[in-house]
């Protein structure tokens, strides 16, 4: 094969747009920043979110060219719009940036961001193994850096650390995983895994590396049993890792294992349209769905810690878009990416105005949102789209990726299937989920604030952030049409 | 000149541009944000009663308005516009009664500091309310359907400074939600079924005859497709309408100022869930020709109705306050509407919702305008003697209180309420429905009787009573107006019924029918004289001094005052739970030593019991102990978290073994 | 007992060595070894099936093992900066110190 | 052919083990080192000399030096390490589940239709057609790990980095 570099340049411009980013707010960090700290914050955000902006023109302009490279990557509608998704999530999230004087390596903090970013764009285009590993990896060691990145708080370095763990624990049992598809197939490509599989049909082992890539999926998602380190690590991190966490990154991974799963391990999905079920990956994804939506809903209801009622929100969000998983193979992936990517909106925006209140003092418990509306009526607007949007109220987005999903996972076999029982739960579990977001709506809108409140002043990119997040809330939630028929 | 249906849009498009008005303006700009909402208001009401004649050329058409509106896998996901009768008149009522309470309520509203952002979310809510009218697709309409929910919710807790107005709107919102989870499930189902939630397309809407005929194969369980699905969507009207079981929220939501209680409780949000029975009957009769299932969807709708007809009578006859003997009153009749659309006479409910949207509007604005004028005294034990200082107030209410009653010929609730019992009458499945709801006409008249007498006549039973006097003409006119209606409503229904040839030009005459007139006077006689017998002639002297009916029977007195201990039959059920499961949670935390292994054995017993737990909560979560309990269970989860990273690793492998575990052993099935 | 099998058992004892040093040893830093242990087992297989797979000329497994010893290391490098991290806090390497998240 | 694969996977095992169990971190260290060493004698045994090469430089070179910076950095008392086993809950718990991976992933071998894979007779793999793999088909891979690389170098010194204002309490 003779190696098409200009090709795969092109393909590559987002993460060159990103890495080369990186590199400059290092540099200049270094050379003209560092000796003016009251700009140093500012010209590492500036930059950030120039290098953001200019790969995310070249992620739309880039155009769907189908494989690159002799199939180490695959540039589709999906791959497309990921790249876009990520890249707008992570520049809302370094739009957070606390200023200089909570955060001590802004410039540090913005390229780590940065290589993140690129890691997860990889993700979103990988269609081989080892690009998929190495992508995976390159974004979970920033999103570690950035987690433990606060080093005047314990927390951050404890959610740092037990997030390295679990994840180091995670892709370890991944790689063990590919090694025996590696070996089962005798190659990397999902291609070529794929027709492989259909020709050798079923051994336990091919069961094993499934099993294992499906842990690595959970804890990517933070689905149950594999969502432990999630609330310790929203709870810790500094609040754009975190956002970013559990946005562009949950983003990012659901659509490299729905990749995996469906084109590469297609064969291998087994059945659970039809009881009994049949040995493949469908059944444990339908596993993990219904113990997150139920741990999720009603693990969140004891919590007080605003960042921690979050965190189970999510895991709750995560087993409703692992039904998305399942049904993206027979519906296509539309609802699923349009329910990640607008769930990414919200949560980022959930962290943004928590990010700004900290900014005025600490934020710890539900209490500490105490009236918000009194205190800042711009974050407890764009809160309350927020929150409701993760509630799944309509016409905000929220709502629809749920419809969207649920409908596509009824088209599998209907009510009385056994995703239907899912979708049941999923449903019934969000009468639960509207307790606990009316909690918080109730402390942000109607409780009165404490006596020594002061008003939250929220810097120029935050606002704009938040602003930006909720407006597109809004108007994929009137217009889905924008996202579901790229694909 | 009439309204096309491509315009029909404009009628919520205008509330919805004051509500976005009403949240630009600054805090100072109440007027400007009420003049918005009442200009609106009154323009969406001139369109819709274009919309009527247009509506009225073609009575026997559904014209309609279909757009894609985005692509979900294969099929396009299609959004629509109706227009027919029901629309048209639904539309008629709602802007007009809105308009009269957005009126009234810029002078019940005077003295509130938020008044700028009460309009706005007033506006926002009637936007929500057409729009639900006008829906072609159930999909739209539930958008519609969790806005006007959503709106409701602010409104309830609009005064959010008492703790029971923040309990109140959650629990309003959350009950709903309840219900709405089935409706959800009922429109994904039929999403499924049907590949479409268009009403009407062309002969392949879901309430066209070729759809319908796909849905009657029998489901496992013995039921036809269609009934499950009907029965689905009515749990949602059961959330909304305040149907038995989930007719809790209803009573606390008069939390609420008045006139949202008027313009909620009475006229739209509430009559929102008979809309949609009424709106997808088709649907819901579809099984009506299968003899071979075990119920039908609407015989389940009637006995609900009755049930709730019955119940919201008896619960308000022990009431005190003013605006829950309203409320349950709302709910009763409610329930005769359902009763009447269960009979399969779903244009006698339509009657009786409208007409009683004028006079239940009419009873809350007048009890506001008692309210107002009494500094915020609610309990009728505290009132009497308000005759005399306020004439208008009294005379409209007294209108209303006899519509309601059904006071004979002159007043619109009689003519509906004949209808309804008419039905029900002819309704051969069963006649406990038909007594049922005889008895609660008996009940109504009483009750009504009752509360007229204790507020109005008599001596003053408190300072605040004392110094009452007549409100401004703001508040006034808007009784005056509603007054007029209620009685020339009746004009539509007699001597001809003009009203339900309009809404159903197939249905063949039955109000000419008499028979049951003589009875129903009877009854309605028997209701007052023995209201008039109890209250009016010796009206009590003191606050204190013991209701007449305690004498006779203080047990069912007690009971009825306590509303039956809904909640607290929730409570304890829901509650029982609750500590069992604590007990389990704590056992497994004491005994089984370690988070991960305690984790993994709790899911596989939460697993079941969790289930069980759910089919209670569905049930019954979001009254008033129901978030405890699972709150409880949260508890319990989250233990699981211990903070310890060794814990998590574990976990980790743990699942792996188990999952691989599971997945070998499922296949070896 | 062919010698593949042979290579996949020694491969997945090493994952389990590895695995009961990172479930039972409360020093942090013998964790982040354990969990490098593991990822060294899957470099076993993938040179193992490499050396008994279809295309040994292909190189592919060779190739992914250099990768991964890659990724180990800056693993390695991230998990002990962390380690250190957590240390200058609470000023201990054991583990369950590390807990005050949690609920 | 086999006894030698026997003896390594032997030795490599043994390493480990001992190393994983040892109450002396400075002795699990070493132990560890010698597992590696192993490690890159099968890569040897198996005919990747280049991928034994690598094993060698990085892990036994470099990665047990950072260990023992680590350990250096982080011991309490002067002397050297010891590490107590603090619970015996945890351990048989940890053993409790990695034997029940065991378990599963020795079905799994055992159950799996591998006798027919043949070692290829000289599966050597020279460094020049690694370097053209790694230049040509891998190219992509080899730009993530540089970036990757990067990040981990920043990101470790950015952690674990004492800061100015940290010093000046």
């Amino acid at each position: 094969m003779n190696a098409d570099y200009a090709g795969l340049f092109r393909a590559l411009l987002p993460e060159t747009h990103l890495v080369v980013g990186a590199l400059l707010v290092l540099t200049i960090d270094m050379i003209w920043a560092r000796h003016r700290p009251a700009n140093r914050h500012h010209v590492a955000l500036l930059l950030g979110i120039i290098a953001l902006l200019t790969a995310g023109y070249a992620a739309i302009t880039s155009g769907a060219s189908g494989h690159i490279y002799g199939g180490m990557l695959k540039l589709d509608q999906l791959a497309i719009a990921t790249r876009t998704a990520v890249i707008v999530l992570a520049a809302l999230a370094l739009a957070l940036l606390p200023d200089s004087r909570r955060m001590n390596h802004p410039a540090e903090f913005t390229a780590i961001l940065l290589f993140a970013t690129t890691g997860f764009t990889l993700m979103a285009a990988a269609n081989n193994l080892l690009v998929a590993f190495l992508a995976l990896e390159l974004a979970s060691l920033s999103l570690y850096v950035l987690a433990g990145f606060d080093k005047t708080s314990p927390e951050s370095a404890e959610a740092g650390l037990k997030y390295f763990l679990f994840g180091g624990m995670a892709a370890a049992f991944l790689l063990f995983g590919f090694s025996l598809l590696y070996g089962l197939t005798g190659s990397l490509g999902l291609e070529q895994i794929a027709t492989q599989l259909v020709m050798q049909g079923q051994s336990p082992l091919l069961v094993v590396a499934l099993v294992m890539v499906l842990v690595a999926f959970g804890f990517k998602a933070a689905a149950a049993p594999f969502h432990l380190w999630a609330p310790d690590v929203y709870q810790g991190a500094p609040a754009p890792a975190a956002a970013l966490i559990a946005s562009a990154s949950k983003l990012a991974g659901l659509v490299l294992f729905t990749r995996l799963l469906w084109p590469g391990l297609g064969s291998a999905v087994g059945t659970i349209a039809h009881v009994p079920v049949t040995v493949g990956w469908a059944p444990v994804v339908a596993l993990l769905s219904g113990a997150s939506l139920l741990l999720g809903n009603i693990g969140a209801l004891a919590q007080t810690n605003v960042r921690r009622l979050l965190a189970y929100s999510a895991i709750a969000h995560a087993g409703a878009l692992l039904l998305g998983v399942i049904a993206a193979g027979r519906i296509g992936v539309g609802p699923l990416f349009y329910y990640a990517a607008t769930y990414g909106l919200a949560t980022v925006g959930a962290f943004g105005v928590i990010a700004a209140l900290e900014s005025a003092g600490p934020v710890h418990q539900l209490t500490d949102l105490a009236g918000l509306h009194k205190r800042s009526p711009l974050l407890a607007g764009c809160l309350a789209v927020f929150i409701l949007s993760l509630a799944g109220i309509p016409p905000l987005a929220g709502f629809f990726g749920k419809f969207s999903v649920f409908a596509s996972v009824l088209q599998l076999g209907g009510l009385a299937g056994p995703v239907g029982w899912l979708v049941i739960l999923a449903i019934a579990l969000s009468a639960v989920a509207l307790y606990y977001y009316l909690l918080i709506l109730k402390q942000a809108l109607v409780a009165a604030p404490v006596a020594d409140a002061t008003p939250v002043r929220v810097t120029d990119p935050a606002a704009i952030a938040l602003l930006l997040a909720a407006s597109l809330i809004v108007a994929l939630g009137l217009w889905p049409s924008a996202v579901l028929e790229l694909f | 000149m009439s309204l096309p249906v491509q315009h029909l849009w404009l009628i919520p498009a205008l509330p919805l541009a004051a509500a976005a008005v009403g949240a630009l303006t600054p805090r100072s700009g109440r007027t400007l944000a009420a003049g918005a909402a009442i200009a609106t208001m009154a323009g969406a009401f001139l369109l819709a009663c274009l919309a009527l004649g247009g509506a009225l050329d073609f009575p026997a058409a559904h014209q309609v308005l279909n757009f894609a509106w985005f692509d979900l896998g294969a099929t396009s996901l299609r959004l629509g516009l109706l227009l027919d009768p029901l629309t048209a008149f639904m539309c008629v009522m709602v802007t007009f009664v809105s308009l009269l309470i957005f009126i009234f309520s810029t002078g019940y509203m005077k003295a509130d500091a938020n008044a700028k952002q009460f309009f706005c979310f007033l506006s926002l809510f009637a936007a929500a309310m057409l729009g639900l009218i006008i829906a072609n697709s159930l999909l739209l309409l539930f958008v519609c359907w969790e806005l006007v929910g959503l709106a409701s919710y602010l409104l309830i807790g609009f005064w959010f400074h008492k703790p029971a107005a923040a309990a109140a709107a959650k629990k309003a919102f959350i009950t709903t939600r309840i219900g709405d989870l089935g409706f959800l499930l009922g429109l994904l189902w039929l999403q499924d079924a049907q590949g479409t939630l268009l009403f009407y397309d062309g002969g392949h809407g879901i309430l066209e005859s070729a759809a319908l005929a796909n849905l009657t194969h029998l489901l496992p369980c013995g039921l036809a497709a269609s009934t499950a699905i009907g029965l689905l969507i009515f749990c949602g009207a059961i959330g909304k309408s305040g149907q038995f079981p989930l007719h809790v929220w209803l009573p606390d939501a008069m939390e609420g100022p008045t006139p949202v209680s008027a313009l909620i409780h009475a006229a739209t949000m509430v009559a929102a869930g008979v809309f949609l029975i009424a709106r997808v009957y088709p649907l819901m009769a579809a099984d009506q020709l299968l003899a071979n299932v075990p119920v039908h969807a609407l015989t389940v709708v009637a006995f609900i109705g009755a049930i709730t007809a019955l119940m919201g009578a008896l619960i308000a006859v022990a009431q005190n306050d003013i605006k829950r003997i309203l409320a349950f009153s709302t709910v009763s009749q409610l329930g005769y509407m359902m009763l009447a659309i269960g009979v399969g006479s779903w244009v006698a409910a339509i009657f009786h919702l409208l007409t009683h949207a004028f006079f239940k509007a009419l009873l809350f604005l007048g009890a506001g305008s008692v309210i107002h004028a009494a500094h915020h005294e609610q309990d009728i034990r505290r009132l009497g003697g308000l005759r005399p200082k306020m004439k208008v107030t009294f005379a409209t209410f007294a209108i209303g209180m006899m519509a309601l009653s059904g006071v004979p010929f002159l007043f619109s609730g009689f003519w509906s309420k004949e209808a309804i019992l008419h039905a029900a009458h002819g309704w051969e499945v069963s006649s406990l429905p038909f007594y049922a709801a005889v008895l609660g006409v008996v009940l109504t008249a009483f009750y009504m009787t009752r509360l007229v007498a204790e507020v109005f006549y008599g001596a003053p039973r408190s300072d605040e009573a004392s110094h009452a006097h007549e409100n401004s003409p703001a508040m006034t006119v808007p009784l005056v107006i509603l007054a007029a209606c209620s009685i020339l409503f009746s004009l539509l229904a007699w001597p001809s019924p003009w009203l339900q040839h309009q809404l159903d030009p197939s249905a063949h005459s039955e109000s000419g029918d008499m028979s049951l007139v003589l009875p129903s006077i009877v009854l309605v006689a028997l209701g007052l004289g023995a209201g008039w017998a109890y209250y009016g002639r010796r009206p009590r002297t003191k606050a204190e001094s013991p209701d007449p009916l305690d004498r006779y029977a203080p047990g069912l007195m007690a009971a009825l005052a306590n509303r039956l201990g809904f909640d607290e039959l929730y409570a304890a059920t829901v509650g029982r739970l609750s500590s069992g499961f604590a007990t389990l949670a704590a056992f497994l935390e004491v005994f089984v030593w370690d988070g991960a292994v305690r984790f993994l054995a709790g899911l596989g017993e939460l697993s079941g019991l969790v289930s069980r737990e759910n089919d209670e909560a569905g049930f019954n979560a979001g009254f008033d102990a129901g978030s405890k309990t699972l709150r409880d269970t949260g508890v319990a989860y989250s233990k699981a978290q211990t903070g310890d990273a060794h814990g998590y690793l574990r976990t980790l492998a743990l699942g792996f073994v188990l999952l691989l575990i599971l997945v070998i052993l499922g296949g070896a099935r | 007992m062919s010698p593949l099998q042979l290579c996949l058992i020694l491969s997945s004892l090493l994952f389990c060595v590895g695995l009961v040093g990172a479930l039972a040893r409360s020093n942090t830093i013998l964790v982040l070894l354990g969990i490098e242990l593991m990822l060294n087992a899957a470099n076993l297989n993938f040179i193992a099936f490499w050396r008994y797979g279809p295309h040994p000329a292909a190189g592919t497994g060779v190739i992914f093992v250099l990768f991964t010893i890659a990724v180990a290391a800056a693993e390695a490098a991230v998990g002990i900066a962390l380690v250190i991290a957590v240390h200058r806090h609470r000023k201990s390497v054991r583990l369950q110190e590390a807990a005050s998240l949690k609920g | 052919m086999i006894l030698a694969l026997i003896i390594i996977a032997l030795v490599i095992l043994g390493a480990s083990a001992a190393a994983m169990l040892s109450r002396n971190l400075i002795h699990s260290a070493l132990l560890l080192v010698v597992a590696w060493a192993g490690i890159a004698a099968f890569y040897l045994w198996a005919g990747a000399e280049f991928v034994a090469f690598a094993q060698a430089l990085i892990y036994v070179g470099a990665v047990s030096m950072i260990v023992l910076f680590a350990v250096l950095l982080t011991r309490q008392g002067a002397t050297a390490a010891p590490v107590e086993f603090d619970s015996w809950r945890r351990a048989v718990l940890g053993l409790m589940v990695a034997g029940g991976v065991m378990g599963v992933m020795f079905g799994a071998i055992m159950g799996s239709p591998l006798d027919g894979r043949i070692a290829s007779p000289t599966p050597t793999i020279t460094v020049k057609q690694l370097g053209l793999l790694l230049m040509g088909p891998y190219a992509p891979a080899l730009l993530i790990v540089g970036v990757l690389l990067t990040v981990a170098l920043l990101g470790a010194i950015v952690i674990a980095a004492v800061d100015k204002s940290e010093e000046t309490p």
